[in-house]
């Protein structure tokens, strides 16, 4: 994972709804926008950022590139990530939402060959604070500091980052890996991330229902993470199936438990890793704060 | 989007998957123009569960009961749920059942195949005969193959049980699908298999791509007969009937975070909504403000809300826009009170919490319409209850 | 496999691929019924280039023109062809003409989109303008834009040209095709393109995995009225009409090793039959024996064909029994003389070269029908060369 | 490439056709071969060959495998090689004739990023005389020596081995790489592996008309191989575009010349390259013995 301010960043999709208002808001948090694709815009500049109509011609003008940030339509988000691996990019954030997850299956197998990084879809990204904003976190929110932020939501991890800020506890990374059912990286790969950063020193993991990933992470974390980590999980009093539009569970099929993907299921899993479990946003710092001054 | 069963196996006979002859029943007179020959099972066309059990699945040997059995499935609510037609198919004899199933795995991140040489209503007594293989690359038949050897079948039925997964497997990625299942799969003692019963589930983010169950998904909300413009709204849900608080957020996470606080608070929020742009499935979405102003008129609608809690986090617009539109919207309605027809209640209460960096404004703004904004959520949500309780029991 | 215009144009439609009105012309009369307004323009279907050179494109304004046009086109073989049907289009005006193409290409082993800005009959006098793209991993629409970059476009041509390119090579996926050409695209002056004419060549190997191609192979096998059935038979080809010489051999570079060697000596073949078991692309082959018997039925059915050379190198019956099949044919033809009306010439005469371990016991089996048995490739040749010119001396 | 006596070996579609007649021969050959795979016969023997129903459970009981031949009907040629593949095979030979070539776009792709060696389809695979025969070569034409023979033909091989071995001239190594439009070896892949094979002494190379690899393996020639080559063209006399079944030819396109993939394009190429051509397969033995006296 390369995310210091010198990274050099593309933006496909640089006209699609507000992605041109996040592509100045990255600019001017000190990120490295190199370049923007849109077929049939190739030559034009969005404030200082040249156009271009396809990921290699961007390339050859402007030399290898380390992240792209994928705002297109959903259903041309798969054809814009293989373009970008195509073009030997190897971190991607999908911004885009309402992927098909078939569309992702076919992503991931070539990603995984190609080892690539995919952070989304349907994801805000990634923010270091005060060094570089890599998606449409909403940096005003955020200050730099020793808490490291893993989430499924947006603006809900706004929120939490604003509580911690409020609190005086500033972040070294915030990243939402996407709640959708099928998403690129997982929050163990962002756990093992956080626990090998240096400035990071306790973890924040915020999930929700759907799928059984955080029942995955807690596992995980009992095993291998060292710092302190804090979980808060929402949703506890959503009547099962009623997700607002996320989609992460699974189908209903047989030999799969019903309790699988609830609130429940995942706080029962974090109290059996003996992680420290907050009952709402605003209780989020004092439990960072407990756990620092134990470390 | 579930499927009825009539309409899944439309799509196996489509692939080439052996199903009965079948006919549509949309009332109980069209029994008469039957072509199947007797005797023939009619089957209430549910997306419920347990409809044998409930008596949705009849046998019949002529006109007259096939009539008689329509006519009494037609009324039968099946958990709650009327059916529209029915299917009448052919009876089948089968010797064995098998369950056979394609699936998104989200742990995996892969489709995977599911199989049980007990099919039928047993498949759920025996979880230690569900067998699953991942479809880790590109699907190839060998995959099918492997499912049947690990669900114990030997000569030719790997083969014809192999060639079933394989043309599921062709449907589930044609249609985008997020479940396709087969259960039972009938064995005869000739080992002929026929797909008895099918269960199909299209996700929803793919529809739009698929001209033909776009058609099918449109009819169905008509069906519905949905009052408000969803879709266009974002995503919303009736928490629990008996509530009077309405939650407007922007995103799941926030308002399933907001829902969790106000339930802990002692109240009951009756229903959500997430105006949140990212999970809007529309292709041509409505700006954010306008979405924030028809969910609002859309809570404002229900009869029991008595309290309406705005939180909005860092949106694209600045919380003075968000601001604007609130106050738009109730200098609206205190311009045209509600007609007794359409409303016979007050409006509810609000209270707006707004998280952003330059909050003054916004403030001045809403209290022009003497809406108090909130920064901290906490205090939001103390003061949604606590309006909530003075509210109902004003009246 | 090729496909005429009219063919090629349905499955474009189908695609989504712009085409223009037009209708299929059986019979001149067809056009009292055209629903197409003119100016129209009439075009002879024929698989064959150069059509409108040759006269069988016209351009039309009525129905009575219309009609003596069709019946001139009808009658206008091109290349030898006679068209079996018309289509009649409506006309359209382009400012511009691309060429575009799907492939596959054997070198790169990989399907290659060919494009280029000049179009139409220019595109060949300008080589150096055709550009090409290969799709080295799956396809995925960045490989379409890619071409049209690469052919110079620009603006909204980038993705409507794009969208045809990712459809023709759906098109040539789904139908497993060798080649999909269009040829003009037409580019109006607002830059709506519309596919003029095209083009689209089936893979053999492949025409029985598609239900729907097959058919169509079928009528034009029907359609052409073949005597043989070559299909069972392996392939066959007429080399040289006015050639005195029947080769027969298994395998295709052996038959052709051995046409070579018997031209080079000074002789003409007349036609060539390969009976391997490789290249047969009927699912339900014959054996190998059947396919030889066949083989040499087919050859002494042809009057010109004087001499047969047999050339079996190693192939799975042993030599002995292939011996007994020719001797079983000869000995069949002895016993039934050829009646005038099916056969006015004498039965040509038979050189058998054939390799194996052991071959006396073949030798001996052919001697009972006065058939030399040669071992050596070239003294076969010899002898077949000989034996034709003194039976072409004889009548 | 593994071409040892002691090399395991897997039949696909051993109840195919001919296929149990070639595994009988192959066996008797000295062909190690350890099992074959047909569906639905698992747990039969043919000679004492075991039978199984799956790819993966032959492995499982006779360990890895070096080679496997694939005999099934063409339409499921791609499935069995796949399966190979997922079970880890890295040699394959596709006897199968009438493989759509699409399948075989398909299957490159796949063997390409697993690094698989494909041999054909439509291919008698490979003999080395006396030591191993991996298809269905006919075995008794050939003798063991030092001439390699790499082809794109069937019985026209063996028509030509049996000049060699008459002419008293034995065989390191046979080949034939297949004739249809798409195929996995290469002429230059066999090239160099000949080039490289200590027993080689000389090489005859057999070409006919369709394609351009007779072109490429010309001027590969002149580059890169040190001992003498004999190139034999079949198909001179051969109307345009009759082939009697060999698809090798690359459909009509613009932006092709006329002269490709003829049998005197490929001549050309040959004597351009300074390679011996022979005119006829008689008259390869004496070119053969000619090269191995001057090296």
């Amino acid at each position: 994972m390369k995310l210091t301010p010198e990274s050099k960043v593309l933006i496909q999709g640089l006209y699609e709804l507000s992605s041109s208002t996040h592509a100045v808001r990255m600019k001017a948090y000190g990120t490295n926008v190199v370049a923007g694709i849109n077929p049939g815009h190739g030559g034009q500049t969005l404030g200082d950022i040249p156009v271009f109509d396809l990921v290699e011609q961007a390339l050859a003008e402007v030399g290898p590139v380390d992240t792209t940030i994928i705002f297109v339509p959903p259903y041309q988000a798969l054809d814009a990530a293989l373009e970008a691996i195509a073009a030997g990019i190897k971190q991607i954030i999908i911004i885009s939402a309402g992927m098909p997850p078939l569309d992702m299956v076919h992503l991931l197998r070539i990603a995984e060959a190609t080892e690539t990084l995919i952070v989304g879809p349907n994801s805000p990204g990634i923010i270091v604070p005060a060094k570089i904003l890599l998606g449409t976190h909403a940096s005003e929110f955020y200050t730099p500091g020793e808490v490291g932020i893993v989430s499924r939501s947006s603006t809900l991890t706004y929120e939490i980052a604003l509580q911690l800020t409020t609190a005086g506890l500033g972040q070294s990374i915030g990243v939402s890996i996407g709640s959708d059912t099928i998403i690129g990286s997982s929050f163990l790969q962002w756990l093992q991330i956080l626990d090998e950063d240096e400035t990071t020193q306790a973890i924040v993991l915020i999930g929700e229902p759907g799928g059984n990933s955080e029942e995955a992470a807690a596992r995980y974390i009992a095993e291998a993470i060292d710092k302190p980590v804090i979980a808060y999980i929402t949703g506890r009093q959503a009547p099962a199936g009623k997700h607002w539009g996320h989609t992460g569970n699974l189908a209903a099929v047989v030999g799969r438990g019903a309790n699988v993907g609830t609130a429940q299921s995942k706080l029962a899993a974090f109290k059996e890793a003996k992680v420290a479990i907050a009952q709402r946003p605003s209780e989020i710092p004092e439990l960072v704060k407990k756990a620092l001054k134990k470390g | 989007m579930d499927l009825l069963e009539y309409q899944a196996k439309e799509w196996f006979r489509e692939m080439g998957i052996p199903v009965l002859p079948s006919q549509r029943i949309d009332r109980p007179s069209d029994l008469k123009g039957l072509k199947i020959p007797y005797p023939v099972v009619l089957k209430s066309q549910v997306r419920t569960g347990g409809r044998g059990r409930a008596g949705g699945v009849k046998f019949v040997e002529n006109t007259i009961d096939a009539i008689a059995a329509a006519q009494t499935i037609f009324h039968l609510p099946i958990l709650g749920e009327f059916p529209e037609v029915l299917l009448a198919e052919a009876k089948y004899d089968a010797e064995r059942e098998f369950y056979l199933a394609v699936v998104l795995d989200a742990a995996v991140r892969r489709p995977v195949l599911l199989g049980s040489p007990q099919g039928g209503v047993d498949v759920e007594s025996s979880p230690e005969l569900l067998q699953q293989v991942v479809v880790e690359q590109e699907f190839s038949p060998f995959y099918a193959r492997r499912l049947t050897l690990k669900m114990g079948l030997t000569g030719t039925l790997i083969q014809s049980v192999s060639d079933i997964i394989e043309k599921m497997y062709q449907l589930f990625v044609q249609k985008d699908l997020d479940l396709v299942e087969i259960n039972p799969l009938g064995v005869s003692s000739l080992d002929e298999v026929m797909a008895l019963d099918g269960k199909v589930t299209v996700n929803d983010r793919a529809i739009a791509r698929h001209p033909d169950i776009a058609v099918m998904a449109e009819k169905k909300a008509n069906r519905a007969n949905s009052q408000y413009p969803t879709a266009m709204l974002g995503s919303w849900e009736e928490v629990e009937p008996s509530g009077n608080i309405g939650i407007l957020g922007n995103g799941a996470g926030l308002v399933m975070a907001t829902l969790d606080l106000v339930t802990d608070a002692g109240s009951k929020p009756a229903t959500c909504l997430n105006v949140g742009h990212g999970r809007n499935l529309n292709t041509s979405p409505l700006a954010f403000c306008d979405r924030l102003a028809l969910g609002l008129e859309f809570l404002y609608q229900s009869k029991n809300i008595k309290v309406v809690l705005v939180n909005i986090v860092g949106s694209v617009p600045t919380a003075l826009e968000i601001a604007s539109v609130i106050t738009n919207f109730i200098q609206r309605h205190e311009d045209r009170p509600p007609a007794s027809k359409t409303r016979s209640h007050p409006y509810p209460g609000l209270i707006v919490r707004l998280a952003d960096l330059e909050l003054e404004a916004a403030r001045e703004q809403l209290k022009t319409v003497q809406v108090p904004l909130v920064e901290n959520l906490d205090e939001a949500v103390e003061q949604t209850v606590r309006l909530a309780k003075v509210n109902a029991a004003k009246r």
